[in-house]
């Protein structure tokens, strides 16, 4: 009961509002520091010059990309096997936001390439399975979408999300495997290594930035769809009134 | 209160918008589909730039065709299954003009978005600005053509279980003519060769769609419905 | 008015009537009555012009159906078995546009009524998937509010599905229409309470 | 009289081949379509046959995706609408074997003529013998994936409209691993390279089909039922 | 042996009904009233375990619908609006594999037997989907004769598309079940005459 009490919409909706602004706030925070660290404190590169600084953007959105995906899939996944459909909410909200990092990952990795690879698009592995994960979250959204009954939307498309964890590993592991197809080197691996301490506090910093974003948003966008589901609830009705 | 025929004409439209709004996932995945067809092939075929930049035209009107042919499903098919059809071909109106009023609509939902898209996609494979002018042009020119030659196919296969297959089998063959004219011109222009003729074949074929398949569709729904 | 001359139907090798004759003048309701496959949902297609009858000739005000084609089709009304509904567009949408399909412009606000008056007013606004069986029917059979003017009304089992008050709601319109002085050609298995009398046609 | 589970997959395999059998256009379209989705290519793409050696690979795998996608609407839909699918839920035995039975008799159906057909495609676009011998081992171990994760997808979009196109949205993604293996393997041995790990690897990803899509269709099912 | 507890059904936003409870005992029918939309279907879609309830529960001979599982499905027999035929197959072989497909195997000679009982031998070799609405609707409660060893019955409209003939044929059959210990839950909106009691449940 403990833990379930604050499954119900109803308890879960305040929590949420007072979270919201830590968050941000973390957020605002990290991102300046971060930027800062990234912009003015991490020495140029001297094979990229300025250019590698969007990696300060372009991973923090990659991995959080793959990392929300995990989450989104497991409240999902909660949500279809408890009944529990604050969960299912939950995974609705995280959506729009993994989708978001993965667009921002595909965009900055393309702006990368122009300078690094001399276009701004090749067929290499990690580009590529960075792309299903865009379909992935977009086939998740418009099946959810599609369906017009709240109950079986949510657990129609946590079905698919379950099933669609399967292309996480894929994309990780996705380098090893097309090198073993195709020559096409990928850049990401290669220049990992070779990467100043500055740049990666600047990155690690820029990761838990987009962290705490990707929490507070999820939260407001929980709200929302609290406040459209629960709509002839009591207490929402109560809360339009005052 | 009786209604003239552009009056019918533009409550059809009006109607399957709303449902393409109401099932916007419908139109975005027609879409999407298209994108995720034309994103394919790089995988199975390699990455090879040079080589992409080549099957570029062929890949996206291969594409194109394949996309708009699947939307197809939905032009006639559940309008027949819920009795609509039967409905539009008792309205005292004639049929080849309601018929070619829904394919309108079609296109606008299905073949305009390919169009819209299609230059990101030229991007990924590498196509040059004249080229992905061109590529569009062929589009926007073409994709009409698809959805009206379509109409026939799938007013044919009514009422046939697995209708969308066979419905592919009778439209690929006839989207023929417009693949090798689309695709040849952006080829053209590749080759650095001029585009004109390509594109005014592709006009006089869409012409002649536009001339001839709405009697077509029109009978082949009829011939459903007895 | 309407006309029926040694009609003939065939299905397959099965011959389900043959030489078919009969009259309907104006006020009057035909019954088309018979057994599960005797032939009812087919004839009442040929009356509508769906169908080509394998023999024999309808006439309408004494012109051949098939010369006068558009001009007929704006005369009558024709609900079969199917519902002829969108599942995704709300009862009000369904009717609207479907009247405007056949070829009769009407306001929302008079669908929203006309919907109400059937009892349907709190899921007008559903989409019509989520209707129950005898919700969708009614909706389908609404649509008869706003086609009085047409004189010719051809309904396949219409009282299929309904419950008691729609029913007699159903009789009511007939009824009024026949006033009217137009024509009504059905066909239903239910021992329905009709508040007139109907010409019957006998299938076997 | 009471059956037991295997006389139940039994009758539901004959069923199934039955309706195959009355509705023969089915199949062959299936057929059809891939073949003419594979002769589109070099229409498009221009007949050096260079270039379109090497593209075979991935044209042959993509259209036997498609091919298998577009037939992922006869799965359930038909037997959803007439209520068989209910009856299906209803039976007294695990409904995850019951669709994997259905799945399989797809397969069959749909699946397995494309494997058979496939080498002569190979050899339209001049595909040496031991590439042609690779491209069918793909396909025989790769189809059946596409079938069983083509199935959760139909059960997914059961009774949402546009069905068709949003299948393909959900399922394409998820066919990708297959093609690259399978493209993969091909394009390997003609680069003269090792083809054991690109099979083993389709091998593993049918295993894993093979283990879960049943239980994620099977509740896909029972959710677009309720 | 069946038992309804306080079951709730919300569709939407909308409360069909709520903490509904009943009883069924052998060799009764109980006949679900209600009129359009009033949530019959969805009330006989939960106790064939093929929608969940809102609330409440489901008891077959005391133990929980969500325990038994397979268990209960071999117990009953449901019938909903769909009539779960094959346009391709013929009646006979629609009956068969349905039959098959839920657990009983049947000789083809017995399904045509049965199928001649119920009036529709002639018809029994073409393809469904030529059939005429009454003529799918018989064909689809012809398995019923081979369910007698399932003691429930839930059957939605069976009657809707049956002439008179078929009416009363069904009714019969339904008659020979209760006898044998059987149960029944249906709904009708059609006055049929029924040679047995029925418990009545109204909802609203
Ligand atoms: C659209 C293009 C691109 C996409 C979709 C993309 C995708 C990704 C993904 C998914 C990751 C995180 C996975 C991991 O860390 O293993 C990543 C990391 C990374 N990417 Fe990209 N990338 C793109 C372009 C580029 C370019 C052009 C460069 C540099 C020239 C680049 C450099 C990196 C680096 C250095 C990492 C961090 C690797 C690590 O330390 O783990 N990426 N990228
Ligand atoms: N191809 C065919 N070969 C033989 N008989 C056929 C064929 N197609 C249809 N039939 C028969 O034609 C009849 C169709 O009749 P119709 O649907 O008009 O019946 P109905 O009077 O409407 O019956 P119901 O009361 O059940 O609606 C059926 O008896 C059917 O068996
Ligand atoms: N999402 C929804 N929102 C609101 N109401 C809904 C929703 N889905 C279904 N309904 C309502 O639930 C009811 C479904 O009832 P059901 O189909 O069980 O009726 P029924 O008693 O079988 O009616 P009939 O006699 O017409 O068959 C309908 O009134 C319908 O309007
Ligand atoms: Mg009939
Ligand atoms: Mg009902």
């Amino acid at each position: 009961m403990s833990i379930w009490k604050y499954s119900s919409p109803q308890v879960f909706y305040p929590i949420a509002g007072s979270m919201v602004p830590w968050f941000a706030g973390a957020a605002a925070m990290l991102t300046v520091l971060g930027l800062y660290v990234g912009f003015f404190v991490a020495p140029t590169d001297f094979q990229q010059g300025e250019a590698y600084r969007i990696i300060f953007i372009h991973v923090p959105a990659a991995w959080m990309s793959m990392f929300i995906y995990l989450v989104m899939a497991f409240w999902a996944g909660v949500g279809l096997a408890f009944n529990t459909r604050l969960s299912s909410m939950m995974a609705h909200a995280l959506a729009p936001t993994g989708a978001l990092m993965t667009f921002i990952a595909l965009w900055t990795g393309a702006l990368w390439g122009r300078p690094t690879w001399g276009t701004y698009w090749v067929w290499d592995a990690r580009l590529t399975s960075e792309l299903i994960l865009l379909f992935l979250y977009i086939g998740y959204m418009s099946l959810a979408a599609a369906i017009d009954d709240p109950r079986r939307a949510d657990k129609a498309s946590a079905v698919l999300a379950l099933v669609g964890v399967v292309n996480i590993p894929i994309i990780y592991f996705s380098v090893q495997w097309w090198n073993t197809l195709h020559q096409g080197a990928s850049v990401s691996l290669t220049r990992a290594p070779s990467m100043a301490t500055t740049m990666l506090t600047g990155m690690l910093i820029m990761v838990f930035a987009f962290w705490m974003y990707s929490i507070a948003v999820s939260l407001v966008r929980l709200r929302h769809i609290i406040l459209e589901r629960e709509r002839n609830a009591a207490w929402v009705t109560e809360i339009r009134a005052g | 209160m009786n209604a003239g025929l552009a009056q019918v004409c533009g409550a059809l439209i009006a109607r399957d918008a709303l449902i393409a709004l109401r099932r916007r996932a419908d139109v975005l995945t027609t879409f999407f589909f298209f994108v995720i067809v034309v994103s394919l092939f790089p995988l199975g075929v390699g990455p090879e730039p040079e080589r992409l930049r080549e099957i570029a035209p062929g890949v996206v009107w291969v594409a194109a065709l394949l996309a708009s042919m699947l939307a197809l499903g939905r032009l006639f098919a559940a309008d027949f299954a819920d009795g609509t059809l039967e409905q539009m071909a008792l309205a005292p109106q004639p049929l080849s003009v309601l018929v070619l009023t829904k394919v309108a609509a079609h296109w606008l939902t299905t073949g305009l978005p390919l169009v819209v898209i299609s230059p990101v996609l030229g991007l990924q494979f590498g196509l040059a600005g004249d080229a992905l002018l061109v590529l569009v042009w062929s589009l926007l020119i073409g994709t009409p053509v698809l959805s009206l030659i379509g109409s026939v196919g799938a007013a044919l296969t009514l009422g046939v279980r697995g209708g969308g297959a066979l419905t592919a089998l009778l439209v690929l063959p006839l989207y023929i003519p417009g693949l090798i004219f689309g695709a040849g011109a952006v080829g053209a222009v590749q080759a650095g060769l001029g585009v004109a003729g390509h594109l005014s074949m592709l006009g006089a074929i869409l012409l002649l769609a536009l001339a001839t398949t709405p009697w077509a569709t029109a009978a082949a729904v009829r011939i459903a419905l007895e | 008015m309407l006309e029926a001359i040694a009609l003939c139907c065939t299905r397959g090798e099965r011959s389900l009537f043959a030489d078919l004759s009969f009259g309907l003048p104006q006020g009057i309701a035909l019954r088309v009555r018979g057994e599960n496959g005797s032939g009812k949902t087919s004839l009442l297609r040929i009356l509508a012009g769906l169908a080509p009858a394998a023999g024999g000739e309808v006439r309408w005000k004494g012109a051949l159906l098939c010369d006068l084609g558009e001009d007929y089709l704006s005369q009558i009304v024709f609900i079969g078995h199917a519902n002829a509904l969108k599942d995704d567009l709300s009862a009000v949408e369904n009717l609207r546009y479907g009247l405007a399909l056949s070829g009769i412009a009407v306001a929302e606000a008079a669908c929203r009524a006309a919907l109400a008056e059937d009892g349907l007013g709190r899921i007008a606004d559903l989409p019509v998937q989520w209707l129950s069986q005898g919700q969708k029917r009614r909706t389908a059979l609404t649509r008869l509010a706003f086609c009085r003017s047409r004189p010719l009304w051809i309904l396949d089992e219409p009282f299929s599905a309904l419950d008691g008050s729609a029913v007699s709601r159903l009789a009511e319109r007939l009824q009024r229409h026949l006033g009217d002085g137009g024509m009504v050609v059905f066909t239903t298995h239910q021992e329905v309470p009709l508040g007139f009398v109907t010409q019957g046609l006998e299938l076997q």
